[in-house]
């Protein structure tokens, strides 16, 4: 089961601690850039979907269109960073400043939505979404439908790829010990209330206005700074980039295959995901690694039908209760 | 300590509540009755903030309350129970309790102290023993149990309880009776119950209320009321006779 | 203002939206009686305008006669697939989040089988009276259009009979709206469900239809309907026939309005913006009366 | 949940099965063979054209394997599928560049991907051979992308107007309505059309950009019809362009010109709307009509390997963009990313789409060929030197 309460997995510490730091310092070993730009775009789907998991898997309000908070932290760093020619020591600041843009948005917008529950929310956020992308589309200094090009810059491939390799990878850090701070936390019990019964959470004393729209800011404002770092790395952006609604959609996929409400379940979704994605697209017949992906999706709902997480946790609970 | 003045609730066209009045006096305990649509669970959902009157008004000492929101309104000490019995199904029994002392009134911030917390008020009603059980999987009674762990979680200095006896069978009930003793002398905490099982109203409360159709037609004494003309009329033909 | 330009434009955003709401209908059905999001749903719509489209160019039958037997097969391939997968989900813990990410991977499978089949070019279906129009004045209705449309009332018209007349569709009605009731008078809970998916999955091939007769359709087109098909269903409340309906049309004649009167690459931001409005309003739909 | 055991079985024996048809791959006889990779979206909603210019890509190979292979070795293909996600793109091209370290990087589709690609190519130092995204795209300064045919919307209707340049003022259409789509294909005819019909004193009273998917297109064709706009200008691609024209057929909407913009060089144009589609003018810079040397012995090859008598305009594209990165490597005689950029830039290269010389951007000069599709045929109007069929002019009414 589930706790709100933080296990105590001996040596779990000792083991990321290990993994990051062996992350942290591939780039010195000089390996191909592509592992770089894989294992970047894997921390980038991680650090979407554990912000998503906050107001969607703690507190059940699907948001079907944070590609939005994303978008947006994008266009707010390119749109700077093309205007005054900025340097790349500035893509971090500009990058913290895009999740602001970003969280203000979501302030705006959630106080409103957040009213709305279930579908609704999903569907409102989902028409947010569409709305900002033909926004940034019709409003003609923000390049339009054309986007924007970044100034291009004199460093190397491969410092670049390493330059936002580590950038993304200390996000997703963040972002990770803030969503498993958060699950163990008076605001993760709260929001997990929230999600199983409002009304009752509200009788129980939890001030769900608030703190719905304190999760839905916060996991706004992550997504918004990844956004500033992908726009750097890719250098040209352009809305159907950048507002992708499969991004979206992708997001609350890899959370709920992996187990949403829980650090580790939209880690593990995101990751496994990525990979499988990856793993396929070089697979011979793109429609048959299509239809495998598909196939993939069924099997784990099917016989996992808790999501990936809760099947991991519960088998090794089992086995822990079996040694006893 | 709690009092209620000229409440007015319509939903679409129909009047659930039309101008009922209520008193709560410190340490007592009030109960409601009323046939079923009689607007008791309303006046509830009014009291905790879930629902706004359209007209009249809510003090706790003093203090106008009606208008805010649920969560302001535990936080101000009145904690309830909910009539079909509402756990979080998918959390602990421990949790949901915890959650109650996280966020009531003077809540316990802590996680630790919560979680301690939490453990004490399983004890006191009984359910230390599933405290680590899905609450969605708790029988009946353990569930009535629970609603009542997780109100006084809140801290409450009232209570409202929406017919925790119904459905219990003989055993459960005689139990639930004492549990419900238990908590207003050991908490201190004032009663405001709906319950239609007439033996534990009239075991229980020292003073009732009757509701028809959204107007309250009696209120004192239980052997008052149970004699009152109107709540005779009010159940006649239905339960009432099989009740008492 | 230009009348006949407003009128014309009323009326083609009329014909879209009865489309969008034929194809809304079963999927409203299906997540008000079974609490399944299909995100499938509209896949199943291309599927049966690829059907249609053999139909007509290899056996040359017009789209609204095969449209019977392709709606047919689609029933029963629905209720198979509700036994093979939907059912067995119903246990799940959140069942409308198991089931989206379960029918996100039907989508996904049924995508690429078309794409095997019939590749990825776009088709339209062409049948006899394509091009055809009725003209009143300046004002023109092309023939497919209004077929469409016609099959979208009739379908819309016979499901609502079919739920409120047969006995299968009253019991459909009643698990809708009281699961543990209706399992308690003795509905076959499983039972009524498939057939109310076979059903929801048959709308959606005859909405499919409808809509080629309008549009050009690829197998990745279901992307784009789905999104409309979410729209309608919120708006006119999940569960919700006469509701579906009404917010197709409702979201037709806005189109149309905005058509007559705004740029062109203002009218999507304008519709998406007043249905989160209206959404903000009366967050329950606007066609249901709040609980 | 409990599943028995039969159906997980059967489940995996599925998944598995399905995994080994996919798996089936031709095997490739391959002595040090030189690499050729990138991505293309087989998948999604842009595999239409992709899958095309895949086969125009395998037949280039096929054909320059048969004749004794790149440098006097064989090729070899590496095709990821992007999904048309431009991050994919990106992440495919580095793979192939960095893991299977290909010799060429293979130009992608559609242009936002290309868009995307192009800094990286440039990054990476590769040379990238593609259609590009417009005219933007080639001003950012690039020094290894060319163009060799480029797909320049900028471009799109250069020989068309020039053909309405031909006819006598008094008999041009004076009134266009022009209603593109709202993306950078889309956008990117705008400067063209706006100077174009300037020139030809042709007046704009209808300019209007429209989202995908276009709800209905009677409402355009009407506010066109009542405005008497004789030149109709549809800047989309093929969902909306068929609405368009079918909606013009069913108002009795009659101009004198017809133009379509990237909707109807597709093949499915012609097959699906038969007769509906005839007298569409629009533009390419590849045509299989085209009757230089290098694309006569392509359709001949065509004909004889593949049985079409029709070359798919992005089969086209593909194979020039190979003719051309496989001229500058024969050129340079070495895999030296530079050198053959270098060699591009200086020397002119004979494709199926026309000989070219590379500008600083890696652009050819402005051209493109007029089409106008004439009894279900994509036939070539316009410049005169490459015509077909002669114009069609004005458009004659639709027919029942």
């Amino acid at each position: 089961m589930r706790s709100i309460w933080p296990g105590r997995i001996t040596g779990g510490w000792i083991v990321s601690v290990i993994i990051l730091c062996s992350l942290g310092i591939l780039p010195l070993l000089s390996p191909k850039v592509y592992f770089l730009s894989l294992l970047y775009m894997v921390f980038l789907y991680v650090v979407l979907a554990e912000s998503w998991n906050l107001i969607g898997g703690f507190a059940g309000y699907l948001s079907f269109g944070h590609v939005a908070f994303f978008g947006i932290g994008a266009y707010t760093t390119a749109f700077l960073m093309s205007t005054f020619h900025l340097p790349v020591a500035s893509v971090l600041p500009i990058s913290l400043l895009g999740g602001l843009v970003s969280a203000a948005v979501a302030l705006v917008v959630g106080y409103p939505c957040l009213r709305l529950r279930g579908p609704y929310f999903a569907v409102i956020t989902l028409c947010f979404a569409f709305v900002v992308q033909i926004l940034v589309e019709n409003l003609p200094f923000f390049g339009g439908v054309e986007g924007l090009w970044l100034t291009p810059t004199k460093e190397t491939v491969a410092f670049q790829r390493a330059l936002y390799y580590e950038l993304m990878m200390g996000l997703m850090v963040v972002v990770l010990l803030v969503v498993r701070g958060i699950e163990h936390s008076r605001l993760g019990a709260g929001l997990i209330a929230i999600r199983e019964d409002e009304d009752v959470a509200q009788c129980l004393g939890i001030p769900a206005p608030r703190i719905k729209l304190l999760a839905f800011v916060l996991s706004a404002f992550f997504p918004g700074v990844a956004g500033g770092f992908h726009a750097c790395y890719l250098t040209y952006i352009s809305p159907v980039i950048v507002f992708d609604v499969m991004i979206s959609i992708l997001i609350v996929l890899m959370t709920l295959l992996g187990g949403g409400g829980s650090w580790a379940g939209a880690l593990l979704g995101a990751v496994s995901l990525s990979f499988v994605n990856e793993f396929l697209t070089t697979f011979v017949r793109a429609e048959i690694a299509r239809i495998l992906y598909g196939m993939l999706f069924i099997g784990v709902i099917l016989f996992l039908p808790n999501g990936l997480w809760e099947f991991i946790r519960n088998a090794s609970f089992k086995r822990a209760h079996a040694e006893r | 300590m709690l009092k209620g003045e000229g409440i007015y609730k319509s939903f679409g066209g129909l009047m659930a509540l039309k101008g009922v009045d209520f008193h709560l006096r410190r340490g007592e305990v009030l109960g409601m009755i009323g046939p079923n649509g009689s607007g008791k669970t309303t006046l509830f959902n009014i009291i905790s903030g879930l629902y706004r009157p359209d007209s009249g008004a809510v003090y706790l000492e003093r203090r106008r309350i009606d208008g805010l929101k649920p969560y302001q309104i535990t936080q101000l000490g009145i904690g309830r129970t909910f009539q079909i019995v509402r756990p979080l199904a998918h959390l602990t029994v421990l949790e949901n309790v915890a959650i109650g002392v996280l966020y009531g009134r003077d809540g316990i911030h802590q996680m630790r102290r919560a979680k301690a917390r939490a453990e004490e008020l399983l004890e006191f009603t009984g359910l230390a023993e599933k405290q680590d059980q899905p609450a969605g999987r708790l029988p009946l009674a353990d569930r009535k149990r629970l609603e009542l762990a997780r109100a006084l979680a809140t801290r409450p200095s009232v209570l409202l309880l929406d017919e925790v006896f119904a459905g219990l069978n003989q055993v459960e009930m005689e139990e639930a009776i004492d549990l419900v003793t238990r908590i207003r002398v050991e908490f201190g905490v004032t009663i405001f119950m709906i319950e239609h099982v007439m033996k534990a109203i009239m075991q229980a409360c020292h003073r009732i209320l009757a509701l028809h159709h959204g107007q309250k037609i009696a209120e004192g004494t239980p052997q008052e009321v149970a004699g009152h003309p109107d709540v005779i009329e009010a159940y006649l033909g239905s339960t009432y006779a099989d009740r008492l | 203002m230009n009348f006949s330009l407003l009128l014309q434009s009323l009326i083609s955003g009329l014909l879209m939206g009865g489309i969008y709401a034929l194809l809304g209908v079963g999927f409203s059905l299906t997540w008000g009686v079974l609490r399944v999001i299909n995100i499938a749903h509209a896949s199943f719509g291309i599927l049966a305008a690829y059907g249609a489209y053999w139909a007509l160019t290899l056996l040359h039958v017009d789209p609204v006669l095969s449209l019977l037997p392709i709606v047919g097969l689609l029933f029963f391939m629905g209720m198979g697939i509700h036994k093979a997968i939907i059912q067995p989900i119903t246990r799940a813990r959140e069942i409308m989040v198991a089931s989206m990410v379960l029918t996100f991977g039907l989508a996904i499978i049924l995508e690429n089988t078309m794409l095997v089949i019939w590749s990825p070019d776009p088709r339209v279906l062409t049948p006899s009276y394509a091009g055809r129009a009725i003209l009143l004045g300046d004002i023109g209705i092309p023939m497919t259009h209004l077929v469409g449309f016609g099959l979208s009332l009739v379908g819309i018209l016979l499901i609502s009979l079919f739920l409120h007349k047969t006995h299968i569709g009253k019991a459909v009605q009643a698990t809708w709206q009281e699961p543990e009731g209706a399992a308690l008078v003795g509905i076959d809970l499983h039972r009524v469900s498939r057939i109310a998916f076979g059903l929801a999955i048959s709308a959606a091939g005859a909405g499919g239809i409808a809509m080629a007769m309008m549009y050009a359709f690829d197998p990745a087109m279901h992307n784009l309907w789905l999104i409309f098909v979410f729209l309608v269903v919120i708006v006119g409340g999940v569960g919700s026939v006469f509701g579906t309906a009404l917010a197709g049309l409702l979201i037709g004649i806005i189109t149309g309005l905005c058509m007559a009167w705004v740029p062109y690459h203002w009218i999507n931001a304008i519709t998406f913006g007043i249905l989160m409005i209206v959404l903000l309003i009366r967050p329950h739909g606007i066609f249901r009366t709040g609980v | 949940m409990k599943v028995g055991r039969r159906p997980r079985t059967t489940f995996w024996a599925l998944v598995l099965s399905t995994f080994l048809l996919g798996s089936l791959s031709p095997i490739m006889a391959a002595e040090k063979p030189i690499l050729l990779g990138g991505s293309l979206p087989l998948t999604g909603v842009w595999a239409e054209t992709a899958k095309v210019i895949e086969k125009g890509y395998r037949f280039w190979v096929q054909e320059k394997n048969a004749q004794g292979g790149l440098l006097g070795r064989p090729v070899k293909l590496i095709i990821y599928d992007d999904q048309g996600k431009p991050d994919n793109a990106v992440k495919l091209a580095e793979k192939a560049i960095t893991v299977d370290k290909v010799d060429l990087l293979l130009g992608g589709y559609p242009g936002t991907a290309a868009r995307a690609v192009m800094p990286l190519a440039e990054k990476h130092r590769m040379v990238y051979v593609s259609m590009g995204g417009h005219m933007k795209s080639f001003q950012q300064g690039y020094t290894y992308c060319f163009g060799s045919p480029p797909l320049m919307g900028e471009w799109w209707f250069l020989a068309a107007f020039q053909w309405l340049e031909s006819i006598p003022a008094d008999q041009r259409p004076q009134r266009a309505a022009v209603y593109i789509m709202n993306n950078p294909v889309g956008t990117s005819l705008t400067q063209s059309i706006n100077e174009w019909t300037k020139k030809l004193g042709i007046k704009i009273v209808i300019h209007e950009r429209y989202n995908l998917p276009l709800p209905a297109a009677e409402p355009l064709v009407l506010k066109a019809k009542q405005k008497r706009c004789d030149l109709f200008i549809s800047g989309g691609v093929f969902p909306d362009g068929v609405m368009t024209v079918r909606a013009a057929k069913a108002l009795k909407y009659n101009p004198k010109v017809y133009m379509q913009g990237v909707g109807s060089i597709i093949p499915a144009w012609v097959q699906q709307l038969g007769k509906d589609g005839d007298y569409i003018v629009s533009g390419t810079s590849y045509h299989y009509k085209l009757r230089n040397r290098s694309n006569l012995e392509l359709r001949k090859k065509v004909k004889e390997k593949l049985g079409w008598d029709v070359i798919p305009t992005y089969f086209g594209f593909a194979y020039a963009w190979l003719q051309t990165l496989a001229a500058g490597v024969e050129g340079a005689g070495s895999l030296d990313q530079t050198k053959i950029r270098d060699w591009l830039r200086s020397h002119s290269v004979e494709t199926l789409a026309g000989t070219f010389t590379f500008d600083e951007k890696g652009l050819p000069p402005p051209f493109t060929y007029a089409t106008q599709i004439i009894d279900g045929q994509v036939e070539l109007i316009w410049p005169p030197e490459v015509q077909t069929h002669a114009p069609i002019y004005p458009k004659p009414p639709w027919g029942e």
